[in-house]
């Protein structure tokens, strides 16, 4: 074992690890009440989880919130980003969940045409 | 070698390095008490009888060796009062009864009551009850006249190499046992050469059938015994 | 002056400190001038006197509720209270029942004994106590005669030293048990 | 896939005994039934501190922390929380001060101020993954010393982080470590002292069993710093897990090299060892420790030479305890001077506590060094539980001591504990509430010394048994008051002159608890009694052990359940003459030592006495009765509790006994003071005929003011109980407007002389229960709005917490941390002026002294102010009679004669004792006419005869299991405003017998046969320890 090596294998389990840290960059809430689950939210969920493993983004966790009571939008997904207004995108789906992890995520594109609302932080 | 200057008891003496407080004060005959120390055997410190002041800490001064301005009171009040406490704790703890002790008359602890102004046992005695182990065909163990110094036990290892004797239990529960604390005249390991019986400083071990008259102590044996030893 | 007032009290033990009393030899007769006997199993006097005494000699260990009882007026009514012994000292051969419950021991002594006919004493004669203890943990004791019996030369250099008015030096050899 | 949610489940050794391995099963299954397996982990970890609320289960990435988790409870997490998004509020921490739940670990105030450096993996990663382990930074540390670091300047790095040695000693860690560097031996060890044995300490094991790494590193770091090659881990067999987890850690860092040959590929090679030990307490001592590993009887040996020069088969021994171990690898991975800037002066870092005893959070806590033992105690601990109050905590375990109340701002430290008789020892924490009785504390740990003795050495063998000995005696009553002296000589010889630490150490509870409770120690010895109601041979049971007039509680309960009323009567007149007024206004002291609490809730014990006095009055009983009349004479002055109590057990005793009263009427406070909402005067009257009928003459509107007068007339002795009656002010302006009045001046005004005049808006000052009376009197008599500011918390108020409630019902409003500074208004009070306070340092009653916040001043805009913040008593009448009266106007009496300085002169009630409550006047009195009756010739016996248990005549069986206390009816809030009528009602008979019947005999201790024949719980009110 060399320094290197350790450094390596901390690096590949701090990626396991970054639940825990709390210093997420960017958070992913999934509405995941009984309309979004039949409307597509697993999928969209699934979807999310997966684009940002195959991206290797270490600091956006994805998390789930129950009912928005917007039922015809569902299903929701709103991205929280530090120190920006947090938006709301409606009518997600699997495809479209790909699209805000590269565009919305990792370039901080807004992917305007699903956006249902842009909030400020303060105004919650 | 370079003496080391020590003071004992206000006198200054010079010392050899290497010697503890004990064996500096008995060359110079200044006589502090012990119990569980004897000449020719490891000091182990477990009575604490024989402690001293440095004027800031108590120590065993057969323990602790003398260093360079050491300063050493033998018989300062505090250290009196504490020996006196210790030896009323001893008393209190086992069945010393002099009157019908084999050892009335010869045994260390009866006269350290005397050294030391011990004029009644003021904690309440426990009145301990162990059996006699008499199993042995020459010797005998009372228990309940046992101090737990463990001269027997060193004796049997360190000079005879048997290693009879040894602790079991601890606490007030704690007590002196031969081989895995089975009765003296089955432990095999031990040879009978009676050793333990010259070192015990009081009645616990004893010979069998010796009258009060008779049972007289030779502890100095294990002083001459390692010193011939020594010299080959 | 008038004569010192002494008593001496006999508990759980053998005579044997009150026989050593008396081997004082002459010592007795000087003594005879100065002290007045008040109670004692010497003079078969059976009341503590209501008057209190100087000094009180007490042999052996407490071992039944009269003792106690009796150690406790001893105290009251004696300037100078002395464990006279062993026995009252520390227990000493008394105090070997410790350990036994004392119904146990009365049926072991009483009931096999033939002379009693297994007849138990429990009313008739006061009841022991658990434990037989030494005089200085039921009453303060003054001074300690050691020695079983204490020799003679030591209960004379105790006493005479309390008729002086001197505090007796008792060290060294005088403490030695047994 | 990426994992979605990180689920933490406990699996420290108190979560595990609580079932967490059940839970975790159960997450399993469940995860699995929704197809959420591959989303949510489950990870298994360390203790995660909160030990009480176990199982625990925390949820990343929102950091949601579930207490007191089921089985059962798991389908609804993964359903709800996993599945939809909602977090199941049952399962939250509820804030203990405010009404709230928290749901986040993180604002969770046991959290908030701590600082986790030793446990900062212990709950958060999992122990049997060294993966985790590493990616938490771990044997970083180790990399960095080995490759980039001498061994001098990582022992450099150790003596100026200014570690000290965790495991009690406090012994420079860097120092230790410089010794055995220094050895010129090829050979050298290094050994891990985890024989964890302080009853109440489990830190060790948290770590071993929750980030065993950490120690592994912290070991390595060591030996490469003093040159050793091999290790040793001593624990204890009692803590399998924890050795499963340190075997399991040793494989998985021998595998990956950080054990064994060239570590880091450099000429470093160590590896680590475990043995476990066989439980004796003496083996954490280290040369004992050092036996035990060469396979040697464990028993200490003198010292020098030291360990660190020859230890483990005569070879230099660096040895450590697992906290010390667990701080190193974070020292050499983030900086000595990191770490020296944490902590106090002289003592740095961290320390990690196991918070036990009467505390809301047991548990394990770290915080710096230099956190107050106030903090620790109640930010963190949540302070005592069951309203009970803090007497002491106890630091150190059986080589500790004890540090009572007013200490609480000390700051945390080697030294600070020390200078207080404490240490912080390896950081075992019992917190002690009243309850506990202080001699008997000192006992237990005695016991348990004694017994751990290695048996070696005179003064610690043989005594600390002559001293358990002594202490038994005295929790038996039979101690003399010599035995202090001999305690405190043995203790001073076995401190002094044992040959190791354990002896050494093992006096400091009784010396401790000798300097800061010895009255306690003389209350047991002068009085026999146990004011905790502990030693059970000093008491009949516990309720009757804290009524301060000794009512014989378990017999009348039982006569009670017997439906026996008038035999229930009988026997609470012996020691306490007004049930009518004490079944409704007493503060039941009763009640909370009652060990039906244990089940669920005290015996209702007030209400039973309020059913059974109103039989007797409507029953027109008389009671006990009296002697014939000795023809001796005694006077009583005032009319109070204390004095009713006095001349009513005067007049039983044969005396003839005249009560003077300055006032119109009589009862003293009770009279002027209670609102009759709470004591009907026909109550009140009604006790009071009753003693006039035992032959008591009260003297109405007759003041004394001379005593000397009294004894001139023919009185024998004389017994003042004046009161204190003399309102407290604050300085609110001057002049004052009007409008301004005492609450004692108002409740009298109602009581007494029938005024009614009363603001629409008042504002009472005043946290004690005369400002509670004053707030709903004022309600009642019609003001619309009342407000009562206190400058404290309101968890602090003196008042009782169900006057409080039932205050609030009645629209109260209660203004906590609010001190009023000034008045406004000129004529007529228009408005308080109050400053907003915040909570400052302890105070020395245990409470945080209110001090200014930052916040402005307010005005409570009324028309009327009610001062209620205390009364006096002014001590003029003994004064007169040459007594000397102390501040506050009490005169210094004999607590248990109640004579003055002075012979034929009595005194007692609130004159003596300041504003108290009237059952202890009660019992006052009582004992003053029982030394008066001695003190003219008497032998004072009031009950000749001996206690005789009351045999009952039901199935007790039955009543054990658990049944709710029953609760007397109350008339509504809406309703009890409108009138002055009683609030509380009373139970039907039947009610009262079935209440009755709860009660679990505690009186009945042992058959003859030794059996005891009650309950369990019974046994465990009977039992000496807790």
């Amino acid at each position: 074992m060399k320094l290197e090596e350790l450094r390596k294998i901390r690096e590949r389990v701090q990626n396991d690890l970054r639940l825990r840290g709390g210093a997420a960059r960017v958070k992913i809430v999934v509405g995941m009440g009984t309309s979004g689950i039949a409307a597509g939210a697993r999928e969209v969920l699934s979807a999310f989880l997966d684009e940002i493993e195959k991206r290797k983004l270490t600091d956006v966790i994805v998390t789930q919130s129950g009912e928005k009571g917007l039922a015809s939008k569902e299903p929701i997904v709103e991205v929280i980003e530090r120190d920006h207004p947090k938006v709301v995108y409606g009518g997600m789906t699997a495809e479209k969940a790909r699209r805000v992890v590269v565009e919305h995520v990792i370039h901080g594109t807004v992917v305007e045409g699903d956006v249902l609302a842009i909030v400020d932080a303060e105004k919650e | 070698m370079d003496k080391l200057r020590v003071k004992i008891d206000g006198r200054t003496i010079l010392a050899a390095p290497g010697k503890t407080i004990l064996e500096v004060a008995a060359e110079n005959g200044i006589h502090i008490p012990t119990l569980c120390h004897l000449d020719g055997l490891r000091d182990v410190g477990a009575c604490r009888l024989c402690i001293v002041d440095l004027y800031g800490q108590l120590v065993t001064s057969c323990t602790t060796k003398v260093a360079d301005g050491m300063e050493i009171g033998t018989q300062t009040e505090t250290v009196r009062a504490y020996r006196r406490t210790i030896l009323e704790l001893l008393f209190a703890e086992g069945n010393h009864v002099c009157s019908f002790c084999v050892s009335n008359g010869g045994c260390e602890l009866q006269d350290l009551a005397c050294e030391l102004d011990m004029h009644s046992v003021r904690v309440p005695y426990t009145y301990r009850r162990e059996r006699v182990d008499a199993t042995h065909p020459r010797f005998l163990i009372d228990r309940d006249r046992c101090v737990l110094c463990g001269r027997c036990v060193r004796v049997c290892q360190e000079v005879e190499g048997a290693h009879t004797w040894g602790f079991a239990e601890r606490g007030a529960t704690a007590r002196v046992i031969t081989d895995l604390a089975v009765p003296w005249g089955t432990a095999e390991s031990c040879t009978s050469c009676g050793k333990c019986v010259e070192v015990c400083p009081t009645g616990a071990i004893a010979r069998k059938g010796a009258s009060n008259a008779e049972m007289r102590k030779h502890p100095d044996l294990v002083a001459e015994l390692t010193e011939r030893r020594a010299r080959g | 002056m008038g004569k010192v007032k002494v008593a001496t009290v006999w508990f759980s033990g053998c005579a044997g400190c009150h026989m050593s009393f008396l081997d004082i030899d002459e010592v007795l007769i000087d003594l005879a001038g100065r002290i007045e006997f008040c109670n004692s199993p010497i003079t078969d006097l059976k009341v503590f006197p209501e008057g209190g005494v100087d000094v009180t000699l007490v042999e052996g260990a407490i071992g039944n509720e009269e003792q106690l009882e009796l150690a406790r007026t001893v105290r009251a009514k004696s300037k100078i209270v002395i464990a006279l012994g062993d026995c009252a000292v520390t227990g000493n051969v008394p105090a070997l029942r410790n350990g036994i419950p004392p119904r146990e021991l009365i049926e072991e002594i009483y009931g096999t004994s033939r002379t009693t006919n297994g007849a138990l004493p429990y009313e008739v004669v006061p009841r022991l106590l658990e434990r037989v203890r030494p005089l200085h943990e039921v009453i303060p004791v003054d001074y300690f005669l050691h020695g079983c019996p204490p020799p003679a030369g030591l209960i004379a250099k105790a006493v005479l030293a309390l008729l002086d008015g001197k505090t007796p030096e008792l060290t060294g050899a005088d403490l030695k048990f047994g | 896939m990426a994992g979605r949610l990180d689920v933490l489940v406990c699996s420290g050794g108190a979560c595990m005994s609580s079932h967490s391995l059940e839970v975790k099963e159960e997450l399993v299954r469940q995860l699995e039934a929704h197809h959420l397996a591959d989303e949510v982990r489950i990870v298994e970890t360390g203790c995660m501190g909160p030990c009480q609320y176990g199982p625990l289960v925390l949820v990343y990435p929102e950091g949601v922390l579930y207490k007191n988790v089921a089985a059962a409870d798991v389908a609804e997490i993964v359903s709800e929380h996993f599945l939809k998004g909602r977090v199941v509020e049952r399962l939250l921490f509820r804030s203990e001060t405010a009404d709230r739940i928290i749901q986040e670990r993180r604002s969770i105030p046991f959290f908030e101020k701590q600082m986790k450096i030793v446990l900062a993996n212990c709950g958060a990663i999992n122990p049997e993954s060294i993966e985790e382990y590493i990616g938490a930074g771990g044997y970083e540390a180790l990399g960095k010393a080995v490759t980039t670091m001498t061994p001098e300047g990582v022992v450099a790095e150790m003596k100026a982080s200014g570690l000290r040695g965790r495991g009690g000693a406090g012994f420079p860690t860097g120092t230790k470590w410089d010794f055995v560097r220094r050895e010129k031996s090829p050979k050298k060890v290094v050994v891990c002292n985890a024989d964890e044995g302080d009853p109440g300490a489990f830190m060790d094991r948290a770590v071993l069993e929750g980030d065993p790494h950490t120690v592994i590193e912290g070991m390595a770091i060591a030996a490469y710093a003093v040159g050793a090659q091999h290790g040793y881990v001593y624990v204890r067999a009692e803590y399998p897990l924890a050795i499963k987890r340190l075997r399991s850690a040793l494989e998985a860092a021998r595998k990956l090299g950080f054990l064994g040959d060239r570590i880091f590929e450099t000429a470093f090679s160590f590896d680590i060892e475990i043995r476990v030990g066989a439980g004796a307490f003496v083996c954490g001592e280290e040369t004992a420790l050092i036996a035990s590993l060469e396979g040697r009887r464990g028993v200490p040996r003198i010292r020098p030479p030291y360990p660190s020069t020859s230890g483990m088969w005569q070879l230099p021994t660096l040895l450590n305890n697992v906290e010390t171990y667990a701080n190193v690898r974070h020292i050499v991975a983030r900086g000595s001077a990191w770490f020296a800037s944490i902590g106090t002066e002289q003592s740095k870092g961290t320390k990690v506590f196991a918070l036990s005893g009467n505390v809301r959070n047991t548990g394990l806590v770290e915080v710096p060094m230099g956190t107050t033992i106030g903090e620790l105690i109640y930010d963190i601990g949540g302070g005592v539980p069951n309203g009970k109050r803090l007497k002491a905590i106890q630091t150190g375990g059986p080589s500790g001591g004890c540090i009572p109340v007013p200490y609480l701002n000390t700051p945390i430290s080697y030294e600070t504990l020390k200078e207080l008789g404490a240490i912080v020892g390896s950081g075992g924490v019992i917190v002690l509430d009243e309850d506990t009785c202080m001699v008997n504390l000192a006992r237990y740990f005695v016991e348990f010394t004694a017994s751990e003795s290695c048996g070696q050495c005179v003064p610690c063998r043989s005594g600390l048994v002559r001293m358990l000995d002594i202490l038994d005696r005295i929790t038996r009553g039979e101690g003399a008051m010599d035995d202090l002296a001999l305690l405190e000589e043995l203790a001073n010889t076995i401190k002094r002159s044992s040959l190791c630490g354990l002896g050494q150490t093992a006096p400091n509870p009784v010396l401790s608890t000798l300097q800061y409770f010895r009255d306690e120690y003389e209350e047991h010895i002068r009085h026999k009694t146990c004011p905790a109601a502990v030693c059970a041979a000093l008491f009949v049971a516990p309720c009757e052990a804290s009524c301060p007039a000794h009512v014989d509680v378990p017999a009348y309960v039982a006569h009670l359940s017997n439906g026996d009323f008038a035999k229930a009567f009988d026997i609470h007149m012996k020691t306490n003459p007004l049930p009518g007024i004490c079944g409704r206004v007493c503060y039941a002291f009763c009640e909370t030592k009652c060990q039906r609490a244990q089940i669920e809730e005290p015996v209702a014990i007030r209400d039973l006495k309020r059913s059974m006095a109103d039989y007797a009055m409507e029953h027109k009983l008389a009671g006990p009765k009296p002697r014939a009349r000795n023809g001796q004479r005694v006077a009583v002055v005032g009319s109070g509790p204390a004095g009713l109590s006095c001349g009513y057990f005067l007049a039983q005793l044969g005396y003839e006994t005249v009560l003077f009263e300055a006032l119109p009427i009589a009862g003293g406070t009770m009279a002027t003071g209670i609102p009759t909402y709470r004591l009907p005067r026909d109550i009140l009257k009604a006790d009071i005929d009753r003693i006039v009928r035992a032959g008591v003459e009260i003297k109405l509107l007759s003041p004394v003011e001379d005593l000397d007068e009294l004894l001139a007339d023919g009185y024998g002795a004389v017994f003042v109980a004046t009161g204190a009656m003399k309102a407290q002010t604050l300085a609110l302006g001057d002049p004052l407007p009007r409008g301004v009045v005492t609450g004692v001046d108002f409740l009298k005004g109602i009581h007494v002389d029938g005024t009614s005049e009363v603001g629409a808006e008042v504002v009472v000052i005043g946290g004690g229960n005369s400002a509670i009376d004053s707030a709903r009197a004022a309600r009642r008599l019609g003001a619309k709005h009342v407000t009562i500011a206190y400058r404290r918390a309101k968890a602090d108020m003196p008042a009782s917490p169900e006057e409080i409630a039932e205050a609030i019902e009645e629209g109260v409003e209660i203004l906590d941390m609010t001190s009023p500074t000034g008045v406004v208004g000129g004529g007529r009070v228009e408005g308080l002026r109050c400053a907003r306070m915040a909570a400052g340092p302890f105070d020395a009653s245990g409470r945080r002294r209110p001090v200014e916040s930052d916040q402005a001043e307010i005005v409570l805009p009324t028309s009327m102010v009610i001062v209620a913040v205390g009364q006096e008593a002014t001590g003029e009448l003994l004064r007169g009679a040459g007594i000397e009266v102390a501040k506050g106007g009490l005169v210094p009496v004999d607590p248990v004669t109640m004579s003055t300085s002075r012979p034929g002169i009595f005194a007692g009630g609130d004159a003596t004792s300041g504003p108290a409550t009237v059952v202890e006047a009660i019992g006052a009195g009582r004992r003053a006419a029982i030394a008066i009756d001695r003190f003219l010739g008497g032998n004072g016996i009031l009950e000749p005869e001996e206690r005789v248990e009351v045999a009952t005549d039901y199935d007790e069986d039955a009543y054990t299991q658990e049944r709710a206390r029953a609760v007397p009816p109350m008339a509504a809030a809406g309703t009890r405003i409108r009138s002055f009528a009683e609030v509380r009602g009373r139970f039907a008979k039947e009610q009262a017998i079935e209440e009755a019947r709860r009660c679990l005999h505690c009186d009945r201790k042992q058959t003859e046969d030794g059996v005891c024949c009650g309950s369990s719980a019974g046994e465990a009110a009977g039992a000496t320890t807790r």
